[in-house]
């Protein structure tokens, strides 16, 4: 047996209070079904995404990050959700240099009625990352949070890196 | 910020997990959540977890009740339906116990868990993480107090159309102020330009002018014709709005409205606005006879006087010394608690369709010139001819849907092209004899007394074709087409390409937002779709309110719309805003961002970003502060500041956090097998 | 609240068994769709008519373009497939600037005949027999050649407008403006492998 | 000197040979270096795409890899004939539009170690690049014998203008592009309403009925706007309206004559050319009486006068005022 | 030096860092003869000769105050630390480097082996015979080990508690003046000390808050290296004119030297009080303010930074929530430029996944 069957990957995906949050609720009273590995997080709109809360998920053992707004142009504040465009963007630009695949931060337009494409969105994006595995960052709880592992292992690998 | 580890207990939180009958027990083991909430989240101050049918039963309400008062609960969680169906619910479950209303979280385990998942186990597990979420959470709730803010009784109006004219009656006879703001030296809109009126074919003026009267003599209603609003300052409640008043040049005193000035003008231009371009004004000009107020203007740009310094007649022959060529352009500082925006609507150019031939083709005419060429006091005076202002169309062409339902130009249907061209062929067929045609893709007839005029129109023996009209050329490529105008199309109920030689052709020219309608719209803090048409608060249940507190729209500018819907918007938009009034204030969610003085440096990076200008920068201090009444608590501004130095209250950076480390707490026990399989491997 | 389904025996007196209904090919219209260039919108259309009202050539062809999208939606495929709209098409794109659709018409037209050579279901092999013989010479030499195509052309399809054509075709070749013999690329045999692989692929599709 | 990949297509080469010379007699003093793609092949015109898609594609998409791989110092493939500027455009378009297609196509290419990054090459017409690169500006700097006095209808046909996904053109239906090209040469231009109207393309091949009653459109509005003659810039267009009037004649028993020319022709005489460098007197319908016009062989006849607009009276309505751009159309 | 043994006692260490704050202490000029008068040094290898087994031998926190500079590297890092934790009161974690692993720290942004061959194998190294250190060796007197080198550099508190931050790169000399003048005031009694956990000798505010150049509301059109820059306003704020300054999120207490000398602000003083994410703030600062709203041109804006990790990362890599980059953690991978979405393989998963 692989570790893709051990592996259910957890994904913290933000929402918008005005469209994708409704969108996940209209999903749910449609009774649509997706996979259970996300958690949303229910914020104002978009633009309160702060880069430190993807950074925060991913580094307390989260595989993935789901972003998520209201349509360009549609957004509840006017123009907010460019902002999130914007810090989504640069975000992922330096996720990718600290070698994070970019396919773990996705950025999704939902609207208030688009609970069924919501549900497809993340039905897709656990697929996409059950594929790439765990991110399993060092320094989640699950290493005790300091994110060093047993000297024993460290030796030896220096050890070929020396030679 | 805390994780499970550190930070003891200082709170004591009651957790409710709802059944909500089988909905939610259906799939999730809700005694399991709840006794794994009691026991696993104990250190984290849950000191009581219960599970029920039907929390926002008045039984469950009570029950949470009686446990703030006995056990002196501090905050409480409810995982049950979205917060977007019971927060309100439970909140004010809380109040009454007299724990603070946003001291209560609720947590969704049926929309976003029982009803989306299949797995019981998955479910559970997840409406564990999500319970955890939320009691990480709530522990960093602050108790708040909703904003009240007073209502200054005055509203105003921007637009004088019919929308605007509606909305500013009902307001006036209501018995409090009113403030009309129109762009043009006459209030009325398109309505006054227009003949007649379907489908009962009453007359525009007939019904207009006495309101428009009304408007001009209202005690509570104060008139600012030729002005412009130039800035909106403050919020919901108290706006302050600057007017500029452009210079008419008469003193409206002691004008009289007699017209002479008209007359003795020597300079006579095309009157782009009123008369569409088809007729012609003078330099001095009262746009049409019965225009409110009666007052002429001095068109600066076309003016003798203002262009070479010589001619003054109009000042010579005014009986009452009226003219004043020196007026400046006022600006006029106005406080109003609401405001109504009827700006209207903008004719579609059927320039951008020259294969429609509008401009180069004489007899090519829009619905708006059309309009005026059939009006009693049009340049006509209501003679339907064609260009060359005597010959009488024999045929005449309707083509409906120019510029509407089609991605080259408007997506959108303009929803009274299908009546108006009915209308125009109605007026051609009875003033002329001419045999019309009218093209059309669909016929869009829903309202009442609608078909029924269609039905007439059709008794009325109008040439209909179903199809778009492909293109209107006069190149003749067949006898008898020499010296018409072709409407070349496909009649698609014949299947087959026609070529209808005709003498006259009237553009249905769709509606589309003013030209400045993003500008607008920037100016007065709301936002409007891609196209330019301003968003309602909900197209459904708030049709008339906006996202920003305290502005309304009524009429076109919210979207395409006939003149019955306009004046039910108009009397919508005045009712909401006599609801405010009375109520003399008004409450507003304390969702709000606000600045820690101390931490700001004054770097302006969240200066820009505040849509409803919430934000102000104290030079003298170098601080940003945040205006609360103004903010709408999206947090974009929180998110933004470099020095952490904005927080959000009800979104704060500590809650969402918080909530990330209970979202993930869970999985972490699932996933260290994982993990210590994975050293193992390493190892 | 629960039904259950109740079972009725229905009387069948000892009827003939009814007609069969026409051939509704449903999923023509993807198939149209997924063999056309750049994304084709055909499940737009609104049945406006201004394809067919915009086409120069409309009144020769036996449906309008519009009625051909109708008939495709309809899953028409064998009656839209021997319409000779298509061959009358001459690419002038009237259609496709004004469709308020955004329709990519004229692709779908390109679509439909090369649909209908495969399927051998063209009235007149006039306009196929063109395109083939025009390809063919392209194939063999990388350019075209007007005066091979030309003589070819009129010899199997117009034998008897052949004379009627000498003058003009002499007068080309008076003022230089037709050579005899073709041009050839350089690159021929890349060239026909590139194609061959294409050929490969668009079967496979 | 802006330098251009140039890609002249089969017509140049054959039957459009005057629209070559007349190209390579101007580029001097419009200051155009058009460099050929090596060892291009046939874009397929309006045919392959009709039998095989694939293939189709991939035959144009050669001729875009060269380029690509040639291209030094400049990206912009030139294609005055304007079936091949619509297969390049459309070609490098379309496989930027669906993946799909740009897959198959460079892996047919690949057959032959070629490949296309759609959107690496720019794809413009002749006109295009003499409007918006070289500017009018620099054509008219360069006429020392205006064409005044000579009535044309310019004509640029279909496939030019339209579908024109990368919005290049004014208008796609009534481009002024032409108007003002042909205005800076001095020209008297009328307001041809069907100067994208079709030429019956490949029709005269394979129904030759419906081309001729499309050329029969075309020359008599152009003779009903008393043209002198037709300008175009389309190789298939002249071929149609030159080669194929004297049928059209025949089949409608009517006797037009109009000449039509290449927009470069014009440009070549006005210019100072020398007409039997600019490949003039290869058309079939000869243009020397027109161009007696503007003192081609001929001493200058003066003006014909310009058709007065008939005096409107006073109870006339005003017309609706046009933008800028469309008054080269007055 | 005095060697009273009733005065509270003194040490100095340094670990991976540059030596820059040990100037830095000394640049504090004569206060460091109050440092003299009111503490006996007892341990500071750059300034006294001491050996750690005398340290060792003190007894547990007999040293009052101990200014703790660098990051750890290595294991002897490491150990120093836990030493030093040991014997002292007060362990202030002195310098970027320690409170947030500074220059040093951006190594985690590379695996073992990338750095051992950028140190051992590039044309800047005369190694012809491509020697690489040997982590022992077998010596006729017996082995030598030398000590474990760590795949990514850890910060101060990452390994030890540690009771005062005090941050820069390095710390300005007259805030290290006024933080031993509050210490010996506290030790007469006459000051409080502030908080176990306390960032101190900065201001409660970031950088703009000192800079004096004129500032307007926010909007950025291009970014731009600032030696690429014609003629920088020089009264104008930097990242108005394009040049990424990293002041608005840097914590305040150098009085703006670098953007006041016309340089833009790096952020050696690492975060404001509470931000959890240096980076993340200039992230979120930057992005929010660019001038368009259509992706194409925000992506062609944003390729005016470079290095967006060195960029926002530059003196607080090892402290932020990352810490470091992934191929770093593993000591393998590969890079990536953040656009190819969905195409990259991905590195070296955490958890080792068979057949793929």
């Amino acid at each position: 047996m692989t570790d893709q069957e051990h592996f259910e990957p957890v994904i913290i995906g933000f929402t918008c209070n005005w469209c994708s949050y409704r969108a996940a609720d209209l999903a749910g009273t449609a009774r649509m079904k997706y996979p259970p590995n996300v958690r949303l997080i229910r914020l104002m709109c978009s633009g309160r995404l702060d880069p430190t809360f993807v950074l925060k998920a991913l580094a307390s053992g989260a595989d993935a990050v789901l972003i998520t707004g209201c349509h360009p142009g549609e957004c509840h504040y006017l123009e907010q959700n460019y902002k999130a465009l914007r810090r989504y963007l640069l975000l992922r630009r330096t996720l990718a240099q600290m070698g994070i695949e970019p396919q773990r931060v996705k950025l999704v337009w939902a609207s208030a009625a688009e609970g069924a494409r919501l549900a497809q969105e993340i039905t897709t994006l656990v697929e996409e990352i059950r594929a790439l595995g765990p991110l399993h960052w060092p320094t989640a709880p699950e290493f005790g949070g300091n994110g060093h592992r047993p000297q024993p292992e460290i030796q030896p690998e220096l050890e070929e890196v020396a030679a | 910020m805390t994780s499970p580890e550190n930070s003891s207990p200082t709170e004591r939180i009651g957790v409710y997990v709802c059944h909500c009958g089988t909905n939610i027990a259906g799939t999730v083991d809700v005694e399991d959540v709840a006794q794994w909430a009691a026991g696993r989240l104990k250190h984290r101050g849950v000191v009581i977890a219960r599970d029920y049918k039907f929390m926002c039963s008045s039984l469950g309400q009570e029950m949470i009740e009686k446990d703030i008062k006995e056990l002196g609960l501090t905050r409480v969680v409810v995982a049950a339906c979205s917060p977007h169906l019971h927060e309100q619910t439970f909140r004010t479950a809380c109040k009454r116990a007299g724990l603070n209303p946003y001291l209560c979280e609720l947590v969704s385990i049926r929309e976003q868990v029982s009803w989306v998942h299949a797995d019981k186990v998955a479910a559970t597990g997840k409406a564990k993480a999500v319970l955890s979420g939320g009691v990480e959470r709530v522990l960093h709730h602050e108790a708040l107090e909703p904003l009240r803010v007073p209502i200054h009784p005055a509203t105003l109006v921007v637009g004088g159309g019919i929308a605007g004219i509606q909305a500013a009656l009902e307001i006036a006879d209501g018995g409090f102020p009113v403030i009309m703001v129109e762009r043009e030296p006459s209030i009325g809109g398109h309505m006054a330009q227009f003949d007649k009126t379907f489908p009962t074919l009453d007359c525009a003026a007939c019904i207009l002018t006495p309101k428009m009267v009304s408007v001009g003599t209202h005690p509570n209603i104060t008139l600012l014709t030729y002005s412009e609003v130039t800035k909106v300052d403050g919020y919901v409640g108290n706006f302050t709005v600057t007017v500029r008043q452009k210079a008419r040049c008469v003193k409206t005193d002691l004008c009289t409205g007699c017209g002479v000035c008209q007359e003795k003008c020597p300079k006579k231009i095309i009157d782009e606005i009123y008369e569409a371009g088809l007729g012609y004004r003078k330099a001095i000009y009262v746009p049409f006879p019965q225009a409110v107020p009666k007052y002429p203007v001095i068109d600066r740009e076309n003016c003798t006087y203002f262009q070479k310094g010589t001619c003054k007649a109009c000042e010579k022959f005014c009986p009452t010394g009226a003219i004043d060529f020196n007026q400046e352009d006022e600006y006029i500082t106005l406080q109003v608690g609401n405001i109504i925006l009827a700006t209207g609507y903008d004719l579609f150019d059927p320039r951008r369709i020259p294969h429609y031939g509008y401009g180069r083709l004489a007899n090519v005419f829009t619905s708006l010139e059309f309009e005026r060429l059939s009006n009693a006091a049009g340049p006509t005076n209501g003679r339907i001819v064609l260009r060359d202002g005597v010959t009488v169309p024999k045929a005449v062409g309707v083509v409906h849907c120019v510029g509407s339902r089609d991605r080259n130009y408007n997506n959108y249907c303009s929803a009274i092209c299908c009546m108006q061209s009915l209308k125009f062929a109605h007026l051609v067929k009875e003033r002329t004899g001419a045999t019309v045609f009218n093209f059309y893709i669909d016929m869009r007839t829903p309202a009442k007394a609608y078909d029924e005029f269609y039905q007439r129109v059709l008794e009325e023996g109008t040439l209909f074709v179903r199809g778009r009209v492909a293109e209107v050329t006069d190149a003749a490529r067949l006898a008898g087409e020499e010296g018409k105008l072709i409407i070349q199309v496909e009649d698609t109920l014949a299947g087959k390409q026609r070529r209808i030689p005709v003498d006259m052709v009237i553009l249905s020219a769709g509606m589309q937002p003013r030209a400045d309608a993003k500008e607008a719209a920037k100016l007065f803090g709301i936002s409007c779709s891609a196209d330019g048409w301003y968003i309602e608060k909900h197209p459904k249940l708030d049709p008339v309110a906006t996202m920003t507190e305290g502005i309304f729209i009524a009429g076109c500018v919210q979207g395409p719309k006939d003149i019955p819907n306009t004046v039910v918007q108009g009397a919508a938009a005045a009712a909401r805003v006599l609801g405010r009034i009375q109520q003399k204030e008004i409450a507003l969610e304390p969702i709000r961002a606000s600045i820690i003085e101390a931490k700001c440096s004054g770097c302006r990076i969240c200066n820009n970003l505040c849509p409803f200008n919430a934000i102000l920068f104290h030079e003298d201090r170098m601080v940003s502060e945040v205006n609360p009444a103004l903010c709408q608590g999206c947090g974009t501004c929180v998110a933004a500041c470099p020095a952490g130095a904005i927080t959000g209250t009800g979104f704060s950076n500590e809650q969402v956090l918080a909530q990330i480390e209970g979202l993930l707490m869970l999985n972490l026990d699932g996933r260290r097998r994982v993990a210590e399989k994975a050293e193992a491997v390493l190892a | 609240m629960t039904t259950t389904a109740i079972e009725v025996e229905i009387e069948r007196p000892d009827l003939p068994p009814l007609p069969q209904p026409p051939i509704a090919d449903l999923r023509f219209l993807e198939e149209v769709a997924a063999a056309t260039a750049g994304v084709s919108r055909l499940e737009m259309c609104i049945q406006c008519g201004t394809c067919g009202g915009s086409c120069p050539p409309s009144a020769d062809m036996d449906h309008t373009p519009r009625q051909l999208f109708a008939m495709i939606r309809a899953g028409m495929r064998d009656e839209a497939l021997r319409s000779n709209t298509p061959w009358i098409c001459v690419s002038c794109y009237h259609c496709v600037v004004r469709c308020p659709q955004g329709v990519h018409i004229a692709d779908v037209m390109y679509t439909l005949k090369s649909m209908a050579i495969r399927a051998k279901l063209y009235k007149d092999s006039t306009a196929p027999d063109f395109s083939q013989t025009f390809v063919d010479f392209v194939e063999n030499y990388g350019r075209s050649f007007e005066f091979g195509l030309a003589t070819r052309h009129y010899l199997k399809h117009y034998p008897l407008r052949l004379p009627g054509m000498v003058p003009k075709g002499f007068g080309m070749l008076a003022r230089g403006r037709m050579d005899l013999t073709p041009h050839r690329i350089e690159g021929l045999d890349q060239f026909r492998a590139i194609l061959a692989r294409a050929k490969e692929l668009e079967a496979a599709s | 000197m802006t330098k251009y990949l140039l890609y002249p297509g089969c017509s140049l080469e054959s039957n459009a040979r005057a629209y070559h010379d007349s190209l390579m007699a101007i580029s001097g003093p419009l200051g155009l270096e058009l460099e050929e793609i090596h060892d291009w092949n046939c874009c397929g015109a309006t045919e392959y795409v009709g039998i095989s898609l694939t293939p189709a594609y991939a035959l144009i998409s050669r001729n875009l890899a060269l380029a690509a791989k040639q291209a030094n110092g400049t990206r912009t493939v030139v294609a005055p004939c304007s079936a091949c500027y619509l297969n390049l455009a459309k070609a490098d378009y379309y496989m930027r539009e669906s993946p799909r297609l740009g897959v198959k196509v460079n892996t047919a290419l690949a057959a032959g170690d070629m490949h296309y990054t759609p959107g690496s090459l720019q794809i413009r017409h002749l006109l295009d690049v003499i409007m918006n690169d070289i500017g009018l500006e620099t054509v008219k700097r360069g006429v020392v014998r205006p064409l005044t006095g000579l009535r044309v209808a310019p004509y640029l046909g279909c496939m030019v203008p339209r579908p024109d996904y990368e919005h290049r053109w004014s208008n796609p239906e009534y481009p002024t592009e032409l108007d003002r090209v042909l205005k800076a040469l001095g020209a008297e231009v009328i307001d041809f309403p069907l100067k994208t109207h079709c030429c019956g393309g490949h029709m005269t091949q394979i129904g030759p009925d419906v081309a001729y009653e499309l050329i029969r459109r075309l020359v008599h509005a152009a003779a009903e706007y008393r043209a002198d003659m037709m300008v175009t810039l389309c190789p298939m267009c002249q071929l149609n309206i030159d080669a194929y009037q004297g049928e059209m004649n025949r089949h409608f028993g009517t006797n037009y004559r109009m000449p039509i020319l290449f927009f470069t022709q014009l440009m070549g005489l006005a210019f100072g050319k020398d007409p039997g460098e600019l490949g003039i007197g290869r058309e079939l319908v000869n243009a020397h009486a027109a161009l007696a016009r503007i003192g081609v062989e001929v001493p200058p006849a003066e003006a014909a006068p310009a058709p007065r607009k008939p005096r409107r009276p006073k109870e006339a309505l005003p017309m609706p005022h046009m933008p800028e751009d469309m008054e080269v159309n007055q | 030096m005095s060697t009273n043994g009733t005065k509270p006692k003194f040490a100095m260490y340094w670990a991976a860092a540059c030596g820059g704050c040990e100037i830095a202490v000394l640049n504090i000029h004569e206060k460091i003869l109050d440092v003299d008068a009111n503490f006996e040094v007892v341990f500071w290898p750059v300034a006294m000769d001491a050996k750690y087994k005398d340290v060792e031998a003190m007894p547990d926190e007999s040293i009052t105050l101990t200014l703790f500079n660098g990051g750890i590297r290595n294991s002897e890092n490491e150990e120093m630390a836990h030493l030093m934790r040991r014997k002292s009161k007060i362990l202030v974690a002195f310098g970027s480097c320690a409170c947030e692993g500074c220059i040093p720290g951006l190594a985690n942004l590379s695996t073992v082996q990338e750095i051992f061959d950028t140190v051992y194998a590039t044309v800047s190294t005369d190694n012809p015979q491509g020697l690489r250190p040997q982590f022992h060796f077998a010596a006729p007197e017996g082995e030598l080990r030398i000590p474990a080198f760590y795949p990514v550099l850890k910060t101060l508190d990452q390994v030890v508690k540690v009771d005062y931050y005090m941050p820069g790169c390095p710390p300005e000399s007259h805030q290290i003046a006024a933080v031993v003048d509050l210490v010996i005031k506290a030790l007469h009694g006459e000051a409080q000390l502030p908080p176990p956990g306390a960032v101190i000798g900065v201001g409660n505010s970031t950088v703009c808050d000192e800079c004096p150049r004129k500032r307007n509301e926010k909007t950025i059109k291009q970014f731009v290296r600032i030696q690429d820059l014609q003629a920088p306003d020089p009264a104008l704020c930097l990242l108005e004119q394009g040049i990424p300054c990293n002041g608005p999120a840097t914590r305040s207490g150098c009085g703006a030297l670098c953007p006041q000398a016309g340089a833009q602000c790096i952020g050696c003083y690492g975060p404001a009080e509470g931000v959890l994410d240096f980076g993340a703030r200039l992230m979120t600062a930057f992005a929010s303010v660019i001038d368009s709203q259509d992706p194409d041109e925000i992506e062609r804006i944003l390729d005016g930074l470079v290095d967006p990790a060195g960029q926002f990362y530059r003196f607080s890599l090892a402290g932020s929530l990352l810490r470091a980059a992934k191929p770093a953690w593993k000591g393998n991978g590969t890079r990536d430029n953040g656009r190819t979405e969905g195409t990259r393989v991905p590195s070296a998963p955490a958890v080792p996944v068979k057949g793929r």
